[in-house]
């Protein structure tokens, strides 16, 4: 009994040393701030490698830290900056997420440089935040759509595409296999999403096309994780909708098409969001998911020259984050293309404030005075990976276009040209969406003359 | 030898039924309590407000009422979370809808409304115990959670299912620096410990203990179980329902329901088994223990050199969760403050023992 | 035979009670009064449906026949909430005590019915709260002193030996003032001295606070020196009922009970 | 009989409900039949996990939390190893690793635990099953893997004579249904036949008793974790052959919650019917009266199978708060 107690009374003393130490180390992320400069970028990197979303934000995490390796040891970093990182791990969950970005903010000698926060959900929790701590989020093909809105969402940068110029696309798409969009008119097109803000995002927008083009709408929503479909799929082929859009994430995927195969649905007739489009969506249903459309982020698939430099730069020298076989694969290639729009924001913002670390503030002029032409990304070793996108205060999205790709039983092939989103039908929904939310924050939108600035 | 307790007669029952008959007991608080108040905010970071101090604070009030509940009264429930977030949801609608009213007054209303739905769903628990309430617990949890998911009107219409906050306003004092969230939060839980603290000195606090501890019994002398029951789910409820409103607004300013899901309840259980079943100090050692162990197991590994992957570490972190909390359900299932206790008896007789 | 209180008028009045679980009997049309101030026994083999009689007076067991009239009302079903109200009080067989609150707790806990100030008055123990909880701390005290229990107050109830969580039993049960007081093998499992005080607590409750009491009890010397009057019981029948010394010599008893024992 | 009043409403209610759609013509019969069988499948599986918490919860009073862990577990170690040997040998391995997984179980947990107040060994259990979550990934690794029994996924239609338009079938649902019959006759056997299995019942009526005849405990705790460990597996392999295998599959199982309270925490039938009972009603709530709440709501979608077994179970509870199966108990004083 005795000792039994002595053991406790240590453990506790034991608890209690180490929670002492965590304190301590709170005051030590502030002194970093005040230590002379050290030559260092430091991008915090939010993750979930773990739960029913890790399947899919892994690859996605290796390929951010495989390009920040591969410039360190080719360039030496950004002009002579030595680029820092450090992961956090968010389940894909808001309140950890938080967590995190309050943690990594402060790191580094200049902070943050800018966060991507992987996830719409914290996405919407840390718009809140980063206008205050003055960090920009950049959130490469998800978030707020109407964050596009610059002169409302400073800090926010939904770059290369929106859940709303999506589903914009996949329209179009639809309106041209049946020859125009006014042949939509009396179709059912169903929406089969994750139930949470990602999976909400792309409603607003197809419920405005229906009414354009007067196809029915089926909204069907799945709870996370998603794992659990069937009577999701019971309702499809009650409804038989004439086409079925996945707005799936992690395991979701591979459910919804595994029941798709079960209930008979035929997958050419499903067109999947470009988070719905890798690999691990579709690589365990192999067959049974042929002919599965999804859209594709503008790159095309396969190695070029970035992926060469990072083999060898990073996994012949054992480096490599991930396996080296999964560099160029779908959601990789996002990874790469997400630290590279960071890290070039970064190089344009050097051009106005030196060769130096830069806080976040600076590096958010640099992305919203972002410009990166044919020529420059081939540079980069990016060519036919992406295409030019060039940003502005007024628009934070600076490119909205996407191609459909389809799963032919073992790799994803181009099946279309690239299409860009109707400015027409997105311009008003985001000014409307922005002006709301402006007026429910009391924020007075930026004049052109602040974006001299 | 400083903390011994002979030489304090009490003269009255008054100065016996004190809430820390002890002097030194008293002073020590007290010292806690200034330092909280008057030197926290000098010393903390950022970071120390923002990610462990300010929910550390909220899921304290949330710990304390879901303690109220199941360590006072001996009603399991799963499901607290979810009263949680009708606080959440209350508090934004009642912002939203009727922007002149304070903050506090936010606060109360948003704790009765939770307070209310609490005390529907614990009506079972006049006819159920144990297990089969967990799971009547469980049934609360899941409906509200898709309650706010799918009516929108709790939401405002917003098309992403999400809402978001404005920062609290109290009498021209904007919260908004973290030093200053977590003075407001400091203070509404300092508030609410006594008003706790009171409860189970009372006569309810006794009915509740009873009602937990022989049901029947309880009954022959004359204890409702009705009453107890309900009023131990409507206070409890209260207390999460107000924690739900300041997790919302203060900690995490947007939200969406799955941030009021199961895994929150499950995460306040632990704390009040880790932290010791039917008693308030625990609360507040339970809800360190939790906030700052997932933080501790990602950052120790740093500390030490090792490079331990995430995915690794966030594994580790839910065994560890695990095996602590059969160890203390082994060990010590009084929790961290039996501990604590039995430190202070030890304590009472050094440095002579026996 | 020692006399306490004089016997009054009827206070409690149990006509042909009967109850079953599941099919098995375990009060068979039953039927005895009990008078104001007395100290009326109920014994009886194992079994012979004793505590059942008791769960049945203070509305734990609701029996499927009979009526029962306390202090002139009349009941088909009691309930433990209306009789503790009504100044029905009781002792368990095997203690049912609160294990997790101390002694002054436990005995609190008996004066709960009696305690009025609402939730807002104990959340922030206005005065009003504050001046009733020392009201009734000063009740509960001077039962603690009648019990010769001070030194234990603030014990948890657990950690005391069993004598006297007996005596905390008994004392938590005094704290609600009752008007009868049904007492469920007070001595069961005590060794002399604790019987004798037991049994002198007993009878001066009884003569103090004039209450009147229904004891279960298996020892015979016990139960002829203290009470009034006895009622036999056997597998759920009534076989005898009257003064210790009629009991004794009635045959029915003797071959059921006595005859057994001795 | 009284009392049995509001049950028999209940299930009347719950009848009518389920044959409504065809009355209303709101579903054609092939369909209805369709979500019928869906339902059962789903069914099915809650039912596989629910044998577990009841086995369980018979011999050892353990209110199993972790009962759905453990069926990812099962599943991720069949998956995993069937990668590197035949489906077999997996299989079997996989078992050894349940028994011995059973063995911890009882020396770490339910030994020290022993006549603890129920809610405790709940909370211990809840702890073991976050350490399995945690355990199973560090292990066997988070990804999605797959089981693989080599029977076609493809749907296939029958009776299209008897309804326009067929009914659709899968056959590995067939295939999973027929498994989850086996392996209920299989334990009836055990149960009936064997020693072990007569002592299992004996302990589970009266534990006092059993020990006092001679029966060792522990040992029974230990067998009975072992059978609710194979049993979780079989859940597992057929669940995972479905869906794949991953780490959510362990919320899915906590709808095995209200099935045991529906059908009673000590009854094995009531586990099976309870389970079909659960399935069928989610799937047609889900189909035939999800959409109507939409539309007079006007909600943002259905999904109100999430909560609906749960609501039902409580349904259930007030009116019958010892489950369809279970026997009531008087506390005596």
């Amino acid at each position: 009994m005795e000792m039994r107690l002595k053991a406790k009374l240590m453990g506790v003393a034991l608890a209690a040393g180490a929670a002492l130490s965590m304190l301590a180390s709170g005051p030590a992320t502030a002194q970093a701030k005040g230590k002379e400069q050290a030559k260092e970028q430091f991008f915090p990197l939010l993750v979930y490698r773990t739960g029913p979303y890790g399947p899919n934000g892994t690859p996605w995490a290796n390929a951010k830290q495989d390009y920040i390796k591969m410039l360190n040891a080719r360039d030496g970093g950004i002009n002579g900056v030595k680029i820092t990182f450090e992961e956090c791990e968010t389940g894909y969950a808001t309140d950890r997420g938080v967590e995190c970005y309050e943690r990594l903010k402060g790191k580094g000698p200049t902070g943050a440089t800018l966060i991507d926060p992987q996830s719409t959900g914290i996405t919407f929790a840390l718009t809140e935040k980063a206008p205050i701590d003055k960090i920009p989020l950049i959130t490469l093909g998800y978030g707020r759509s109407e964050s596009q809105d610059g002169l409302v969402f400073k800090w926010n940068f939904p770059l290369m595409g929106s859940y709303w110029t999506a589903a914009d696309i996949i329209i179009q798409h639809l309106g041209k296999k049946e020859g125009s969009l006014d042949n939509l008119k009396g179709k059912k097109i169903a929406l089969i999403y994750h139930d949470s803000p990602y999976g909400k995002e792309p409603i607003p927008l197809l419920e405005e096309r229906s009414k354009m083009h007067k196809f029915e709408f089926i909204k069907i929503p799945v709870t996370a994780p998603g794992v659990e479909q069937k009577s999701a799929w019971l309702q499809v082929r009650q409804l038989r909708p004439d086409y079925v859009l996945l707005w799936g994430w992690g395991v979701m995927n591979s459910a919804a098409l595994k029941e798709a195969q079960a209930t008979g649905y035929p997958r050419d007739k499903m067109f999947g969001v470009w988070w719905a489009g890798a690999e691990p969506d579709v690589k365990d249903v192999g067959e049974g998911a042929k002919g599965y459309n999804a859209l594709n982020l503008q790159h095309s698939i396969g190695m070029s020259k970035v992926h060469q430099d990072i083999v060898k730069h990073v996994h012949d020298k054992g480096q490599g984050t991930g396996p080296k076989d999964e560099v160029g694969t779908v959601l990789y290639n996002r990874g790469l293309i997400i630290q590279m729009l960071a890290v070039e924001s970064v190089r344009r913002a050097q051009e106005r404030y030196g060769k130096k670390p830069l806080t976040g503030e600076q590096v958010r002029w640099g992305i919203e005075n972002l410009a990166l032409d044919q020529k420059k990304i081939d540079g980069l070793g990016f060519g036919g990976l992406m295409r030019p996108i060039s940003t502005s205060c007024a628009d934070h999205m600076g490119s909205m276009m996407a191609r459909v790709e389809t799963w032919d039983g073992s790799k994803w092939v181009f099946t279309s040209e690239a299409y860009t989103a109707d400015e027409q039908i997105l311009k008003p929904m985001v000014k409307a969406a922005s002006a709301k939310y402006a007026e429910e924050k009391k924020i007075v939108p930026r004049t052109p003359a602040d974006c001299q600035l | 030898m400083f903390y011994r307790e002979n030489g304090q007669f009490k003269a009255t029952y008054r100065a016996d039924e004190q809430m820390l008959p002890i002097l030194q007991d008293r002073v020590f608080m007290f010292a806690v309590v200034a330092f909280a108040f008057l030197a926290m905010p000098f010393l903390a970071t950022d970071y120390l407000f923002l990610s462990i101090l300010i929910p550390f604070l909220i899921l304290t009030l949330a710990a304390i009422g879901l303690n109220l509940l199941v360590g006072y009264c001996g009603q399991i429930s799963i499901g607290h979370a979810a009263f949680m977030g009708v606080g959440a949801y209350a508090a934004y609608n009642l912002v939203l809808r009727l922007p002149q009213l304070n903050f506090l007054v936010v606060l109360v209303l948003a704790g009765l409304i939770a307070a209310a739905v609490g005390m529907l769903f614990g009506i079972p628990s006049l006819r159920i115990k144990g297990l089969y309430l967990a799971v009547a617990t469980l049934a609360a949890q899941f409906f509200i959670d898709w309650m706010f998911a799918r009516v929108k009107w709790f939401t405002n219409y917003a098309s992403s299912g999400s809402v978001s906050t404005v920062p609290i306003e109290l009498f021209g004092w904007k919260v908004q620096s973290p030093s200053d969230k977590y003075l407001f939060l400091l203070a509404v839980l300092v508030v609410f410990t006594l008003v706790a603290k009171n409860l189970v000195r009372g006569h309810l606090g006794r009915a509740w203990m009873a009602t937990r501890d022989m049901d029947v019994a309880a009954e022959v002398i004359g204890i409702r179980p009705v009453y107890a029951k309900l009023t131990a789910f409507g206070v409890s409820s209260f207390y999460c329902g107000m924690a739900g409103a300041l997790y919302g607004f203060v900690y995490l300013g947007s939200w969406e329901p799955a941030a009021f899901n199961l895994t929150l309840s499950l995460k306040l259980l632990f704390m009040i088994i880790i932290g010791g079943m039917g008693s308030i100090l625990g609360a507040y050692f339970g809800a360190a223990f939790i906030t700052v162990l997932p933080i501790l197991l990602n950052q120790i590994p740093l500390w030490l050199g090792l490079s331990l992957s995430t995915a690794t570490a966030s594994h580790l972190e839910s065994m560890i969760f695990g095996a602590l909390i059969v160890a203390f359900l082994i060990l010590e299932p009084h929790g961290l403050a039996k501990l604590w206790s039995i430190g202070k008896e030890k304590l009472r007789l050094w440095p002579f023992p026996h | 035979m020692s006399g306490p209180g004089t016997p009054g008028d009827v206070l409690l009045e149990v006509e042909g009670v009967s109850l079953s679980f599941g099919g098995v009997t375990a009060i068979n049309d039953i039927s005895f009064d009990v008078r104001e101030h007395e100290v009326r026994a109920i014994i009886g083999p194992n079994g012979a449906g004793k505590s059942s009689m008791l769960n049945v007076i203070n509305g734990v067991y609701h029996p499927q026949q009979g009526r029962i009239r306390f202090a002139g009302e009349t009941f088909t079903d009691m309930d433990p909430h209306r009789a503790a109200k009504m100044g029905i009080s009781r002792t368990f067989q095997n203690i049912a005590l609160f294990k997790g609150m101390s002694v002054l707790d436990n005995m609190m806990a008996g004066r709960n019915l009696r305690m009025t100030s609402g939730i807002f008055a104990q959340a922030l123990r206005l005065g009003g709260a504050e001046r009733e909880e020392i009201r009734h701390r000063e009740a509960v005290e001077r039962i603690i002193d009648f019990l010769e229990i001070q030194a234990h107050r603030k014990t948890p109830v657990g950690r005391l030996p069993y004598g006297l969580q007996k005596r905390v039993d008994l004392g938590r049960a005094l704290a609600m003032e009752p008007r009868l007081l049904l007492l469920d093998e007070p001595m069961a499992g005590m060794n002399l001295e604790e019987k004798q005080d037991m049994c002198r607590f007993i009878l001066d409750v009884n003569d103090e606070f004039g209450t009147t009491i229904v004891l279960i009890e298996h020892d015979m010397g016990v139960v002829m020196d203290i009470s009034d009057r006895v009622v036999v019981l056997d597998y759920g029948r009534k076989i005898g009922d009257g003064v210790p010394d009629q009991v004794r010599s009635s045959q029915a008893v003797i071959d059921a009970y006595l005859g057994v024992t001795h | 009989m009284k009392r049995h009043l509001p049950v028999i409403l209940l299930c009347a209610v719950l009848t009518a409900g389920l044959f409504t759609p065809l009355v209303t013509g709101a579903s054609s019969p092939g369909f209805w039949v369709e979500v019928l069988l869906g339902g059962l499948m789903a069914g099915v599986l809650y039912s596989l996990v629910a044998l577990g918490l009841v086995l369980i919860f018979k011999a050892s009073g353990v209110f199993n939390f972790a009962q759905g862990a453990m069926v990812l577990f099962a599943a991720l170690a069949v998956a995993r190893l069937s990668e590197k040997m035949p489906m077999w040998a997996a299989v079997l391995i996989a078992i050894g690793i349940m028994v011995l997984f059973a063995v911890v179980v009882e020396r770490l947990v339910l030994r020290p635990l022993v006549n603890q107040e129920p809610i405790a060994l709940l909370m211990a259990t809840l702890g073991v099953s976050y350490f399995l979550d945690g355990f199973g990934q560090t292990l066997w690794g988070g990804d999605i893997y797959k089981i693989e029994f080599g029977i076609s996924k493809d749907p296939v239609m029958i009776l299209e004579s008897l309804f326009q338009g067929g009914i659709l079938v899968n056959k590995d649902d067939m295939a999973a249904a027929l498994v989850a019959i086996a392996l209920v006759a299989l334990l009836a056997l055990f149960f009936q036949k064997t020693a072990t299995g007569r002592a299992l019942r004996a302990v589970a009526d009266d534990h006092q008793a059993a020990q006092s005849i001679g029966i060792p405990l522990n040992r029974i705790w230990v067998i009975v974790w072992s059978v609710a460990g194979i049993v979780a597996l079989v859940a597992g392999m057929v669940w995972g052959g479905k869906l794949g295998v991953q780490f959510s599959l362990a919320e899915v199982a906590l709808k095995a919650l209200p099935v045991v309270i529906l059908g009673g925490f000590e009854s094995v039938p009531g586990a099976i019917i309870g389970g079909l009972i659960i399935g069928v009603g989610e799937k047609m709530a889900e189909v035939f009266f999800g959409p109507v709440l939409v539309k007079t709501f006007d909600l943002a979608g259905g999904g109100i199978e999430n909560w609906f077994a749960y609501v039902l179970a409580l349904a259930f509870l007030l009116v019958r708060p010892e489950g369809l199966f279970g026997e009531r108990r008087i506390d005596r004083v």
